[in-house]
């Protein structure tokens, strides 16, 4: 039998690292895609806070002389077409993009939680209709409805969060409804019912905090798929508007025409897009092998 | 000991470990034994004393990570599994090794006929036509006693009942006629009626076929029942190894005697004593910070100062009555 | 089963009822309607005209007259007439429809054959350099926006080679008809395949864990037997039912894919109905994607049955 | 009555000099042109429609009674020839303008051609049939036409009001087609039946257009081409991608941007590109009836605040034009010179200047550095209307004005427009001849329905009708000229600038012309061929 250096096998299980900062980095070795997304994800989120320290320049100012310059050491990812600074306009996109997914997977999983903690909980012709609901909403395809509702409330900031997060709530619910029925049945809440509890406070005290792990892995999930709506949006031309620098406008059917000429207008912003949804799909992939033990692989 | 050649199964200072996030996880420390051919080895103990990582171990199906099997011998018809490749080892498993598991409702698969798992098993170790290979499956699900066997080989696993996918279980894992029979408490999730005939068909088959038997339960009664030998497992450790009429007469270590210590009446073999583990106070200590002295010393009503600091050797009490207590002569008394 | 079909059948009903209801509604919400963007397109609001013309369609009248004279007619397969064309909204969905059903189609099969063995390869080899690999392939898949990436294939097709995959209404050999699609279906069929490959990926991973997969090891399998005959079967339930659902999100991706590769597919024609505020486009066509998606979610259910011989619907 | 019979058979005759010079080699028969549309047009009733969309594929299925030299860039009154009329004539007093027809011509469907067709037509334009266009958007054109009388099947004439010298220009238009009297104008709109070079075959909405030749087109010979197909690409990176893979033998006409101009001569040198004005003027439309532009010094200091060249700089790479309503010189006929234009407040070329008097103005009005206007810049959400609205944001900036852009779906637009539900809105408006009346009337007089400001000055309107009814183009220049100039002063439509735009087609694309102050007017395509 092959000789077995047991320190070396104990490491890579992890148990040197009981706590604390060890435990964080053995969790960041063992999930090295995930660090990386969360680092992404940091970057992303620092640099949408911070984005009038980092930005060069004025993301709006229009300057002729500068129009459409190639990638250099003033303007790291040249300028589009109006002259404007492309580094400082991704830099300040980040913030749009992140209150987009951000607001719309808040928004939209909030009310999924509440409709499906009430559908769950309460069952019955309440939870029929919120079924049904939400069956309509599934079966409309997202980006259709994205766009029909950027349609019918003009296109604006808060207005793209809400069109993006109404086909997100029957997502959330039905999640949360499944959580909340198996729930049900287990005997601590039956035991929280015998003693009086009332069933607002069960659902709240008890359900809902065991169905966050699984609401956290949802909720990660989505933030890069809100991110590629918007971006979706802003493509067909219903996103955010000019002249606010969100990365799906900046790639939009304009910008898109200068691919040969300007390819930076283009390529920047995309790999932008294609990042920060990266780091969210890594950082979301890992919370779910950490929090979900059912998935854990 | 009995003749060499009738030994099917020589075990030797087995040794399986975990490499958990926790630390190290001692499965399996230092175990030994041997099943004849034919004869009915018990290996009891509370959940989590390593009992069915034995099993697994014999079967070198521990999982990888985490586990691993880190010492020792398993000695099967003269051949050391351990020294085998992986495809040599598959050649052995299930053809002169098989096993039998707890859950005969999820350990069949749910997409697969009955007769094709057990075709499968067969045309695994066997070079037969998928027809024979059919017809064999179909034999053995009668042997196994379920009638109309060549419906019910066409059928799949949610349409037999437990007791029948236990059956079927056996089929499959004594399709091939092994030396060695493992079978990992297999009436445990089944109802109390049907238990007692799994277990009998068990018996019945092994002698039919001459078949070692390693049977693995937290069960004395159906230790009493079925065993000729006995071994208790403690927190990974063999603490007692004896005949079952030495055993039940005069148990030599207290986990055992704590163990019986439900059961009002020693049984004799052959009656059917239902009676089921006794709770001992205290809990199982945690595997990976192991005192340096006897692991059941905390619950132990008889620990004395030296079963802290020194763990007691499994000494000969007689009869190959094996025990590791310092104070084995003094637990038959201790009621 | 027959009590369950005729339960399934009234909740599709239901739910495609549901749809009519909010698409029509959606639709009124949604400021402007064709009169208004036929008087945009001639630079003018003449509002008497605007009556009349609102008159002639029908556009006027409660909208409780117009649900009953716009489902009622869907019901009987008579979908009115396109208000931009003002031919029948049938004769100008359905040739579209082939069009988009291909290109989907298409994309369905890449992502089942691509998703599925690599979502396989990833499980098997879970923990090594290969699995890592596939699995930031496959998230990237899900990462880049699909219109981003034909862009990308259509400017680096006419840069490398001075072609690029247009689409040709009437392909004359086999050949063409698939270069006509296969460019845009990996466009869209990038992103499911990534997807397939992480449920497939997952799904395995929870199948390898099950006893049965034990058991199979015990009887001697070897890794092949136990991963394809073993696991793959058990695994893929829950991949159908993700692409089935795939194939209604799929609507999405064909939306920019048709728009960036020029394909007059029935998504961007929904688009630039909704654009028109074509009512009888939108809502028939609207209708006609709801049908499919809930007869999708149907078959799903259906093929569970098919696939997994646990499952008989007796609810 | 004054005969211009010669002169038309001049004309006649220099049209086929003209052609001749133009088309170098003998023109060969034969080949399907393929061009890609921009956009999916409403329908195929030119009449209907109000966009290039619509004339671009359909011009070639008709005749007018006159049209534009096909090969003249420039159209102006010495250009106009006869087509479905061989010759016309204007009365004595100039109040009745004669057509004599061309016989023997037929409708795509068979039928004969005659005088009660073209009635038919104009009575629809004027609204005075029995059968009604869905929309109308040129109706202002006929104000000043009491009828239309047949005189025979092959005579027929316009009755005016008054003189109006500028009809000929109108009936000259690409947008001025003679309908058959036999087709409703609902079936016009699905399948049109002209007496044009091509026949209408099929358009698949969001698909393609399709044309085939006509082959009993009334001049022998013609059309060279066998049909002409576009394919609609809305998305302009794809089409432009296409042309220069070769799927293309022709870009949509002038579709090309300047910046993108580049991209197509570096990725297919061949190619042949002409970059002429659209007279499409991009303008800003205020809203004085209400607060903050109701006060004149908020208007004036807006229009001095404007960095007209800034806008060509950026989006034009230089090239466009700046000047007044009318298209400036030298493509366009009745533009003002630029020393006129320049003594204009807002376009003199100090722009600091300018802009420190607008700042004077703004504080003259309560703003300043601490006291900033908050403005809303309404616009369509298109690119051609965004781009410009991005940068007179940026430059409003500089007169202590913050605006917000307010992007608007093409269908709401012209509700809220007609609401008044804007401050400022960032507007196109293209002019399909280089003609005063034209533009004139129908963006600035009282009560016209593309008067979008509502902006109503009779002592201006009275001017109007003076340049109008000035027969003799010398004298007419000077009146136009000092309106134009008036109307700006008034920043009833601040005009910031002229567009430019390219069309390209490949080498063995023969005769071709982009008209340099119309892009209406010249899409018959009848000698179109190639050279392949």
């Amino acid at each position: 039998m092959a000789a077995i250096d047991y320190d070396l096998e104990l490491r890579r299980a992890g148990a040197h690292a009981t706590g604390g900062w060890r435990r964080v980095l053995f969790l960041a070795q063992r999930h090295v895609l995930g660090a990386a997304g969360l680092i992404i994800m940091t970057v992303f989120v620092f640099t949408a806070i911070f984005a009038d320290f980092i930005a060069r320049y004025d993301p709006l100012t229009i300057d002729s002389a500068r129009a459409l310059a190639r990638p250099s050491w003033a303007h790291w990812m040249g300028t589009d077409s109006f002259g404007r600074d492309v580094f400082s306009r991704i830099i300040h996109g980040a913030r749009i993009s992140l209150a987009v997914g951000i607001g719309s997977t808040a928004l939209g999983g909030t009310i999924g939680v509440i409709v499906g903690l009430t559908s769950g909980y309460l069952s019955g012709w309440v939870d029929l209709v919120f079924q049904r609901v939400s069956d309509v909403l599934q079966a409309l395809p997202l980006l259709v409805l994205a766009l029909i509702m950027t349609a019918a409330l003009g296109p604006s900031l808060p207005n793209v969060i809400i069109a993006i997060a109404i086909p997100l709530i029957p997502t959330v619910s039905r999640v949360i409804r499944a959580n909340t029925l198996a729930l049900r049945e287990l005997p601590f809440v039956e035991a929280a019912k015998s003693i009086g509890m009332s069933e607002v406070r069960i659902a709240l005290r008890h359900v809902l905090p065991n169905t966050l792990a699984p609401l956290i892995v949802l909720a990660t999930a989505q933030l890069g798929s809100t991110i590629l709506t918007e971006a979706s949006l802003s493509f067909l031309g219903l996103g955010i508007p000019e002249p606010y620098p969100s990365w799906g406008r900046m790639l939009s059917e304009s910008a898109a025409e200068y691919v040969r000429t300007a390819p930076w207008l283009v390529i920047f912003p995309g790999i932008a897009i294609s990042l920060a949804v990266f780091g969210a799909n890594l950082f979301g992939d890992a919370l779910r092998d950490i929090l979900d033990p059912r998935q854990r692989g | 000991m009995a003749d060499k050649s009738d030994l099917v199964l020589d075990v030797r200072n087995l040794q399986t470990v975990f490499f958990t996030n926790s630390g190290l996880f001692r499965a399996v420390d230092d175990v030994s034994f041997t099943v004849k051919r034919g004869e009915t080895l018990a290996i009891v103990g509370e959940s989590g004393c390593g009992k069915s990582v034995t099993a697994l171990s014999l079967m070198r199906l521990v999982p990888d990570p985490p586990g691993r099997i880190v010492g020792g011998s398993i000695s099967l018809e003269g051949t050391d599994l351990l020294a085998l490749d992986e495809a040599e080892m598959r050649a052995v498993r299930g053809n002169r090794i098989s096993m039998i598991f707890q859950e005969p409702m999820t350990s069949l698969n749910p997409v697969m006929r009955i007769g094709d798992q057990i075709v499968e098993a067969v045309r695994l170790h066997r070079k037969l036509s998928s027809k024979e290979a059919g017809d064999v499956a179909v034999e053995m699900l009668r042997l196994v006693r379920i009638p109309e066997p060549a419906r019910r080989a066409r059928e799949y696993p949610h349409q037999l009942s437990g007791g029948m996918r236990q059956r079927a279980m056996i089929a499959m894992a004594l399709a091939c006629r092994p030396a060695l029979l493992i079978a990992d408490e297999p009436t445990t999730a089944l109802d109390v009626t049907i238990q007692a005939q799994i277990l009998a068909l068990i018996l019945d088959l092994q002698k039919e076929l001459g078949t070692g038997l390693v049977l693995i339960t937290h069960d004395l009664g159906v230790v009493a029942q079925t065993a000729q030998r006995v071994i208790v497992m403690y927190a990974g450790r063999k603490v007692e190894e004896a005949s079952v009429e030495a055993l039940f007469a005069a148990p030599k270590h207290p986990y055992t005697r704590g163990l019986m210590a439900s059961i009002p009446v020693v049984p004799t073999p052959g009656i059917a004593a239902p009676a089921r583990l006794n709770e001992i106070p205290g809990t199982v200590p945690s595997l990976v910070r192991l005192p340096r002295g006897c692991a059941f010393a905390p619950r132990c009503k008889l620990a004395i100062k030296r079963c802290e600091a020194e763990y007691p050797p499994l000494a000969d009490w007689g009869g190959g009555h094996l025990a590791a207590c310092w104070r084995a002569e003094e637990v038959a008394e201790v009621a | 089963m027959f009590a369950y079909l005729v339960r399934r059948l009234f909740l599709m009903l239901v739910t495609l009822f549901g749809i009519s209801i909010v698409i029509f509604l959606l639709l009124r919400i949604v400021p402007g309607n064709i009169v208004d963007i036929l008087f945009a397109a001639a630079g003018y609001v003449d509002p008497a005209d605007k009556a009349n013309l609102e008159k002639e369609l029908g556009i006027d009248q409660p909208l409780i007259v117009q649900y009953w004279h716009w489902i009622s007619g869907f019901v009987r397969g008579d979908f009115g007439y396109s208000y931009v064309s003002e031919k029948p909204a049938l004769q100008e969905i359905l040739p579209r429809i082939p069009i988009t059903a291909r290109l989907a189609g298409l994309a369905l099969l890449f992502s089942a054959s691509i998703g599925i063995p690599l979502g396989v390869i990833s499980a098997v080899n879970q923990g090594t350099r290969l699995d890592y690999t596939l699995r930031v392939i496959s998230l990237s898949g899900l990462s880049l926006p699909s219109f981003w990436l034909g862009l990308l294939i259509l400017t680096a097709s006419v840069a490398m080679f001075g072609q690029m995959p247009i689409f040709n209404p009437n392909p004359q050999t086999w050949l063409e008809a698939f270069a006509t699609y296969a460019v845009p279906a990996a466009a869209v069929g990038f992103r499911s395949a990534a997807l397939t490959m992480r449920i497939t990926r997952s799904s395995m991973l929870e199948v390898l864990r099950q006893d049965y997969i034990r058991t199979a090891r015990a009887k001697g399998a070897s890794d092949a037997a136990v991963n394809y005959r073993h696991a793959l079967k058990n695994a893929i339930l829950p991949v159908i039912t993700v692409i089935g659902i795939e194939a209604a999100f799929l609507i999405g991706g064909l939306i920019v894919t048709e728009t960036v590769f020029n394909i007059p597919g029935v998504a961007r024609f929904l688009v630039e109905a909704i654009r028109w505020r074509d009512y009888p486009i939108v809502q028939n066509l609207v209708m006609l994607i709801a049908v499919v998606v809930v007869v999708a979610n149907f078959t799903v259910d259906m093929l569970y049955a098919v696939f997994d011989p646990r499952i008989r619907y007796t609810d | 009555m004054r005969s211009v019979w010669a002169l038309a058979a001049m004309a006649a005759l220099s049209v086929l000099t003209a052609s001749t010079a133009t088309l170098a080699g003998e023109p060969k028969q034969g080949g399907v042109l393929r061009m890609y549309h921009r956009d999916s047009p409403a329908n195929a009733s030119i009449l209907e429609g109000a966009t290039y969309s619509v004339n671009v594929p359909f011009m070639g299925v008709f005749n007018n009674l006159v049209i534009y030299d096909q090969h003249i860039a420039q159209n102006s009154p010495d250009t106009l020839r006869p087509e479905l009329a061989e010759s016309w004539s204007w009365s004595g007093d100039n109040r009745k303008l004669t057509f004599k027809l061309r016989q023997g011509v037929k409708w795509h469907d068979g039928k004969p051609f005659t005088s009660a067709d073209v009635k038919c037509s104009f009575d629809l334009l004027m609204g005075k049939s029995q059968q009604k266009l869905r929309q109308n958007p040129r109706k202002a054109w006929y104000s000043e036409v009491n009828e239309i009388t047949t005189n025979g099947d092959f005579e027929v004439s316009f009755d005016l009001k008054r003189p109006q010298p500028s009809l000929l220009a109108m009936l000259a238009s690409g947008y001025t087609p003679v309908y058959p009297c036999h087709v409703s104008p609902a079936d016009m709109r699905t399948h049109p039946i002209g007496t044009g070079p091509f026949k209408f075959v099929e358009f698949k909405a969001n698909e393609s257009i399709k044309l085939t030749r006509n082959p009993d087109y009334w001049k022998k010979g013609l059309p060279h081409l066998d049909g002409i197909e576009y394919t609609i690409i809305p998305n302009r990176s794809t089409a432009i991608l296409a042309f220069v893979a070769g799927k293309f033998d022709m870009t949509f006409p002038t579709h090309i941007t300047i910046p993108l101009l580049k991209d197509i001569k570096s990725q297919a040198p061949n190619a042949t590109c002409v970059v002429e004005p659209t007279n499409v003027s991009t303008n800003i439309i205020v809203n004085s009836s209400s607060a903050p532009f109701d006060n004149i010094d908020i208007r004036r200091a807006m229009a001095m605040a404007l960095d007209r060249k800034a806008f060509v700089d950026i989006l034009f790479e230089g090239q466009a034009d700046i000047g007044g309503t009318m298209l400036p010189p030298p493509q366009g006929i009745w533009g003002m010179p630029k020393d006129k234009l320049e003594t204009i407040p807002g376009y003199g070329p100090n722009l600091n200047a300018n802009r420190e008097e607008a700042k004077k103005l703004m504080q003259k009005a309560g703003y300043g550095p601490d006291k900033h206007l908050a403005v809303k810049v309404s616009t369509r959400n298109i690119a051609e209307y965004r781009d410009p609205a991005v940068i007179l944001i940026d430059q409003l900036k500089s007169i202590y004005i913050d605006g917000e852009l307010d992007v608007v779906e093409t269908a709401n637009w012209f509700p809220k427009v007609a609401r008044k539900d804007y401050m400022l809105g960032l507007n196109l408006t293209g002019n399909s001849v280089d003609d005063p009346d034209q533009s004139f009337y129908e963006n600035y007089s009282c009560g016209s329905e593309r008067n979008y400001t509502n902006y109503c000055n009779k002592e201006i309107e009275k001017l109007f009708d003076v340049q109008s009814q000035e027969t003799d183009i010398a004298k007419r220049k000077p009146l136009v000229w000092e309106i134009d100039k008036k109307l700006q002063e008034d920043v009833a439509r601040p005009i910031i600038f002229h567009a430019r735009a390219g069309t390209c087609w490949q080498p063995y694309v023969k005769g071709v012309t982009i008209m340099s102050n119309s892009s209406y007017n010249g899409f018959r395509y009848e000698d179109v061929w190639l050279d392949k």
